[in-house]
């Protein structure tokens, strides 16, 4: 089995919460933006907000994802509040 | 053009590049974001705003380039900023120069609504009471849906 | 505020004003419209606009109580030239500020289609081929029918 | 029978047609705006179109007015062609 390692960023309340701007992750081949969610998740604590109740919005490589987005090696994963510009 | 920036920015220069263009572009329609004292509660008094650099970008040009296929647009300005920002402030700009005045400012809303909803940016409010990152509301969202 | 004049406007200076308010005006929504080069017929090179002075600024407040009263406006501003004007020059101006950018926008469109079809102004084109009065467009009549 | 004088403008197309930017008029009392079109349009020539196929519109007063719109003594009526402005 190979090892994809993938960076994952946070933003806005998440980052501030996480007390973390992004962290480096090694995964199984074949892995979802869901199963990066449940790993991060099993940490507990805050983390545990990554599969809570309030909406946890997800992109990889700079694009909107969804649960099942396939994560690739070397791919940068981000998740972060609803977004509130303008 | 698109530019996400912690410098203000000059509503007289962007319109002015707005109307340099070809002769056949008779309207320009432009919307300006302020900070308001009254946001997700009321005493305001400033805004950090952050974004996801390179994804945000990303994010409008799509929105610019929908707007162009759906409507006929000349030139497109978006500017947003970014970092501390004092009450009154301007926050952002979109600017749109078109042949037909029903064109420019269906443009000029469509990307400015859905730029609320879909382009990574968020804002932390300062009150007298603290700070608090804003949530997002359901009308924006509506108004978004409206447009599809 | 309303100008029907002859003089050139100058947007940065309606834009500053209409910014100066409260702070609890978040949305500043404007449109200009210019000489274009393709008007009932192609090959426009200039305009000449007549006015009935003081039925003009009479229908236009009435646009702007209109406007004040469906939606939440702040500041307007409405400046129309007259007399001739060449390609490319400013014809229109409408701006408006609001604590909201759906209330900006509506007021702004609304106001502008509104004094298309009702305010007593009357183009005249001028072509390579001579010139013409400029006949009213269904389109825009039914544009405004829509605000109803 | 008592006169009211009113005074009629005309704008744009129609006061280059008719070669007239305002005029005085007599008109009996309980006139109405078509009494106005009506005997304008009597002159012949091209006040012939005051009456004719292409649209009028009528202003009373600097209001706009309709046909049976009452016109009184000192009132201003004006004729023009649909408005092009904007």
């Amino acid at each position: 089995m190979t090892d994809s390692k993938i960076t994952v960023r946070f933003f806005a309340r998440l980052r501030e919460e996480l007390g973390t701007e992004h962290l480096d992750l090694n995964l199984p081949e074949g892995s979802t933006v869901a199963d990066v969610q449940t790993e991060l998740a099993s940490r507990g604590g805050t983390w545990a907000q990554l599969t809570g109740s309030q909406p946890v919005l997800a992109a990889v490589n700079q694009a909107m994802a969804k649960p099942a987005t396939p994560v690739r090696p070397g791919d940068e994963v981000a998740f972060f509040p609803p977004v509130t510009g303008g | 053009m698109i530019s996400i920036q912690q410098a203000d920015f000059d509503v007289a220069a962007e319109y002015a590049a707005l109307r340099d263009t070809d002769p056949s572009a008779g309207a320009i329609a432009t919307f300006s974001g302020l900070v308001r004292d009254s946001g997700d509660l009321s005493g305001v008094t400033g805004l950090f705003l952050e974004h996801y650099p390179g994804m945000t970008e990303q994010v409008i040009q799509g929105l610019i380039d929908e707007a162009s296929s759906r409507w006929d647009v000349r030139r497109v300005r978006v500017i947003h900023r970014v970092g501390a920002l004092a009450l009154s402030d301007q926050i952002v700009f979109v600017g749109v120069s078109s042949a037909h005045r029903g064109d420019a400012f269906a443009a000029c809303q469509f990307i400015m609504d859905a730029l609320k909803t879909s382009a990574p940016f968020w804002k932390k409010e300062q009150t007298d009471q603290g700070e608090h990152w804003v949530e997002q509301k359901a009308s924006d969202v509506e108004r978004t849906d409206a447009w599809t």
